[in-house]
């Protein structure tokens, strides 16, 4: 392996060319036309144009990749994370071209693809599983049926599911039809395939994945858990390692590393994946699904562990032996990430796209920043709004939670909203401190919160800089501003 | 120097006499005197008394302080009279985009009567669908955009009256 | 202990900054003239006005910073490194206005300030030393009888010293005299004392250094060492742990920290604090010097053993016991620092002091950056030309290597010179990847070195930017340019 | 488009047609289709053929490929006939602050001769002192500064003939 495609963009793309340089490899970024210019592109030893901004039109173009990696004689890709990255299809399209797949081989990528299809494994491999039907379910009565012996509150899943799409909770039978109708035109829309099934719903549950590592010889370990409870529209926004679950449950790592080994052993699964769980209250868990590729949250693993992922997926790719025995791995310290979006959240998670205007990115003892952007980049309307990802490692949970928030008091990035003021919140609520947190948690927080208190000498300070002269409040681009001021202004004038 | 201030819809007073500034708002009053350097365009360093503050303030109007976005607008009270633009949009409502992305769907057509909260427009953004909403019950008068359309942020995408 | 006056300024003083706002302490940054404004002003919550720039009417006035403490209503006190750190009256200074000095006890920093007390201190603790002088030489004819003793090559130096200043190589006693008034005169001029005192120069030594941390209750423990042997006109540009020696000499590191801890103890001293040693070629140590304070390089520790030593500073500060045990302390992995200076390499290290135009500072995977500036800041010419230090952590020495180079390669800095791309070639230089470097590794470097081999490409892609219409050349801010090519043109043109 | 370029003191040539540039220097001849594009001011991603390039180009020329300062220059040919400043000063040396600083002494006086190499002025910034030697032998025509003097980059300190 000399030279690499990454078939990726963003954050992502640039941990990849890092960890590509790092090894002496030569990177290639693909870029769309939103994506021309972008860090990734810049920070690659070359870059190569793969279409229109719409990723179905670039980043999801099977031939546009490979041809791409031909012409720049490329001997192997990276799928990264999204967009191709679990299509069993493309890892078979790359072998049959002579391209080393960064990944699991395709027949893992196709079986462990299905939920049902998944969940059929991990139950012969012995892995407890919510319960809940292996199949799709054909009609509504087979539907009422299945419910009924689970006992409700149920939930109705894609069977191809993810990110929360074609997922609905149902507490009764009698909003049991419309919730199938509307989870499986939302999975139709989605990912082409209206299959639904039906599931036990687990109570404010954890969510608790294990990563796991293995060689094309036969030899796999695990890396322990992330808690990535936190989450908002079903997608992460906080990461930790360990999970404070751990230190309730002492003997649940172990159990859950076993169980998440066995399960990709059955799957015949190399490389790094992800198998998610699900922990309840009595620490309980169950096998939800498995990711197969370097999953967004692999940074805490790899703060804990020492262990470089995206080193030994390439190492594996080659087809090296993972010198890691099970008994060799550690964990040390806390790490808790938090993924920065670009979106606002006191309007529903808004999306923000725009141009970045300012930008000065926090560093020092503990930090870790994975970032895909810079000052004056736009950010695509295109794309998710996954801006970077910020890490702070500590020697307790505690301490890596105050760092990551000294980092984000330093983080500086205007010109489109963003999550950051909204993680501040959280690293300072009791609640999250305490680790006594499940996946209902931020909706949870949203409802009880209240506005932080405005500083007056904040506020003092925000004048004086408005009030400079080069500065006087002046049409925005979108036409003439009319303030609230003005009105309020006008109001009182005509009293 | 005098200047009127809206902070978190509050209106308030700044007042500048060479290195000295005294803000009032609500029930509070504060003075203190000050220093400003500009470090980089929009991006500014304050002193107030003893405390240190970093100011963003973006093209846009935005204000960052110390990592925190406030909703602070300054005014001259000089230029108040004359700024009267928007009093003749009073009771007519325009819905522009709050963000560049795609039209997914039009929900009403010119001549419907909307409820205040009614679903009015589906736009598309970073793989993410948002409902846009009528702030008020009226008529939609003007329909400006269609499905499939890309907008800018700010773009006019229907009027209510 | 509530709000810490950081006596400080440049990257020392911001990670102060974080250090204090991850311990929930308030802090006061201080600021002369040319610092105001800098990016320790703006991360600290209150920040103090001391003085012109020059440090003597600054940094160093002892009264305005307790003054500023005063005004403040700070409780604590933080030196930094150089400065006021080693000044045993300042410490004393705090003490007697009520302040907690985060460092070690005055008397500590005066018995281990003079190179010779502090030689006393060392042999009476049974550490090893290098042969020489422990009383200041009185005169040519004594210097002539020590030499002699000793045996030649010997070294000079400063008893106040540091920093080199005051040291001179003695090859033959014919050149003996006119060193010792040289080395004399230049310590008169640089610590106002111009006592000087011989030793047997090791030759191609290796300088590696302990880090000792004890408590306020006689607990003390080492956390290591650092291999600090490439340095610049005696200054330090890489340290990094584990010093590649350690893996010839594998009872080595356990010896040098125990005879560092029973000087340190012998000195009476608590907080952190670094003895540094010699390393000759056959594994002998000897004791050079403390340094009584929170050491520049202090990061790589920090990285490999997971201790953090400004943390720890506050907490013995404020009498808190070192719940730290000798065998808790491991080392992980390798982590490299470099030494990003205003400077330019190939002029003989010329300082470089300016306006900082683009700055894009690296992240990532096993990176730490601990910078003082940012875009648009003029790095003022009354300091040292530290810039910020760029550590890399991997497992493996030859992986921080390799993660060093990709992220300097990441590095945008313009507007000064600096030694990053020095930094690049020595990161690929066989002999120093091999680990075997001394004292003299630099210097040798430079005299071997040969020129990096141009690339037409990135020549190319120069050209085409400085040909675009907005960037032609103009004149610079201090006229007009007469260039080579144009010179050369007329040369061609008058043939 | 024609350009000459001067790269690390060898003459070159540059030429651009539409999206396509060529490079000659020495015996090397390159050619390449390219891209290039302004990420914030004075900074560009460049496409040449496969390969991306990071370039700075700072207000004072200093140019940066992918963190690699180059020695690079591009002139315009027929700018060239009217550049004809400097030669004014053929035989004259000026010698000039390298940096901001102190002038900690100045070693020579008006009418002294002085070597190649000789030290003629000490200037201190950073805690450092730099010794600045005459670029040639000759007669100190002027000496524009003096002990203690605070000095700016680029600030004649002597001339020498």
């Amino acid at each position: 392996m000399r030279k690499v495609l990454i078939a990726n963009r963003g954050e992502i793309a640039v941990r990849l060319v890092r960890g590509l340089r790092e090894r002496g490899l030569q990177s290639v970024a693909v870029y769309s036309d939103a994506d021309r210019a972008s860090l990734a592109v810049q920070l690659a030893d070359e870059a190569a144009y793969i279409g229109p901004s719409p990723s179905s039109e670039s980043y999801l173009k099977v031939e546009t990749i490979l041809d791409a990696a031909k012409r720049h004689g490329a001997d192997a890709i990276h799928p990264g994370y999204g967009f191709l990255s679990e299509n069993a299809e493309f890892a078979a399209a790359c072998r049959d071209a002579g391209l080393v797949f960064i990944g699991p081989p395709a027949e893992a990528i196709r079986d462990m693809g299905s939920k049902t299809g998944a969940r059929r494994i991990a139950i012969a491999a012995g892995a407890p599983v919510v319960p809940g039907t292996t199949a799709a379910l054909e009609n509504i009565t087979e539907a009422k049926a299945a419910a009924k012996q689970l006992g409700y509150p149920v939930l109705l899943k894609a069977s191809a599911g993810g990110g929360g799409k074609g997922m609905r909770r149902v507490d009764r039978e009698e909003d049991l039809e419309s919730a199938l109708r509307d989870a499986s035109s939302e999975a139709l829309r989605a990912f082409k395939d209206g299959s639904v099934y039906v599931e036990k719903l687990v109570v404010e549950p954890r969510h608790v994945e294990i990563q796991v590592l293995g060689d094309q010889h036969g030899h796999m370990i695990h890396l322990g858990e992330r808690e990535c409870s936190v989450q908002r529209r079903h997608q992460k926004v906080i990461e930790e390692c360990p999970a404070p679950v751990m230190s309730q449950w002492p003997q649940l790592r172990a159990k859950m590393g076993a169980a998440a080994v066995k399960v990709a052993k059955a799957a015949g699964y190399y490389n790094a994946g992800t198998i998610e769980f699900l922990v309840d209250r009595d620490g309980n868990f169950y096998f939800l699904e498995m990711n197969t590729r370097l999953q967004v949250e692999h940074p805490v693993t790899e703060l804990v562990t020492g262990i470089d992922l995206v080193e030994w997926q390439l190492r594996i790719a080659q087809g090296e032996h993972l010198t890691i025995q099970q008994e060799d791995v550690t964990w040390t310290g806390s790490a808790v990430e938090c993924r920065v979006y670009a979106e606002d959240p006191e309007q529903n998670y808004m999306p923000s796209p725009g141009k970045i205007e300012h930008l000065r990115e926090p560093s020092g003892p503990g930090i870790r920043l994975d970032s895909g952007i810079y000052a004056g980049w736009t950010v695509p309307m295109e794309y998710d709004p996954l801006l970077a990802k910020l890490c702070a490692w500590a020697s307790t949970r505690e301490g890596a939670i105050q760092r990551l928030d000294r980092a984000i008091s330093e983080y500086v990035l205007t010109g489109v909203r963003t999550n950051l003021g909204l993680f501040r919140e959280i690293l300072a609520d009791p609640i999250f401190c305490s680790g006594h947190i499940s996946t209902a948690y931020l909706d949870e927080f949203f409802a009880r919160r209240t506005p932080r208190a405005a500083c007056p000498e904040a506020e003092l300070a925000a004048a004086l800089v408005l009030a400079l002269p080069s500065n006087e409040p002046r049409a925005t681009a979108n036409g003439v501003r009319t303030s609230k001021w003005a009105t309020a202004g006008r109001t009182e004038m005509m009293r | 120097m005098k200047r009127e201030v809206l902070a978190h819809g509050q209106p308030g007073n700044l007042s500048i006499d060479g290195s000295s500034a005294t803000y009032q708002r609500d029930e509070v009053t504060i003075a203190h005197d000050f220093e400003i350097q500009a470090t980089e365009p929009g991006m500014y360093w304050v002193r107030l008394g003893n405390r240190s503050f970093q100011v963003m303030r973006s093209a846009s109007g935005q204000v960052v302080v110390d990592g925190q976005r406030l909703d602070v607008e300054v005014y001259d009270p000089r230029n108040l009279r004359t700024s009267g633009r928007g009093a003749s949009t009073h009771g007519r409502q325009e819905i522009a985009a709050p963000m560049p992305g795609k039209i997914v769907r039009v929900l009403v057509a010119v001549d419907d009567v909307v409820e205040e909260g009614q679903g009015v427009v589906v736009v598309e953004a970073m793989k993410m669908q948002n409902e846009m909403k009528s702030p008020k019950a009226g008529t939609v008068r003007e329909v400006r955009t269609r499905a499939d359309a890309t907008v800018a942020a700010g773009e006019i995408l229907l009027v209510i009256e």
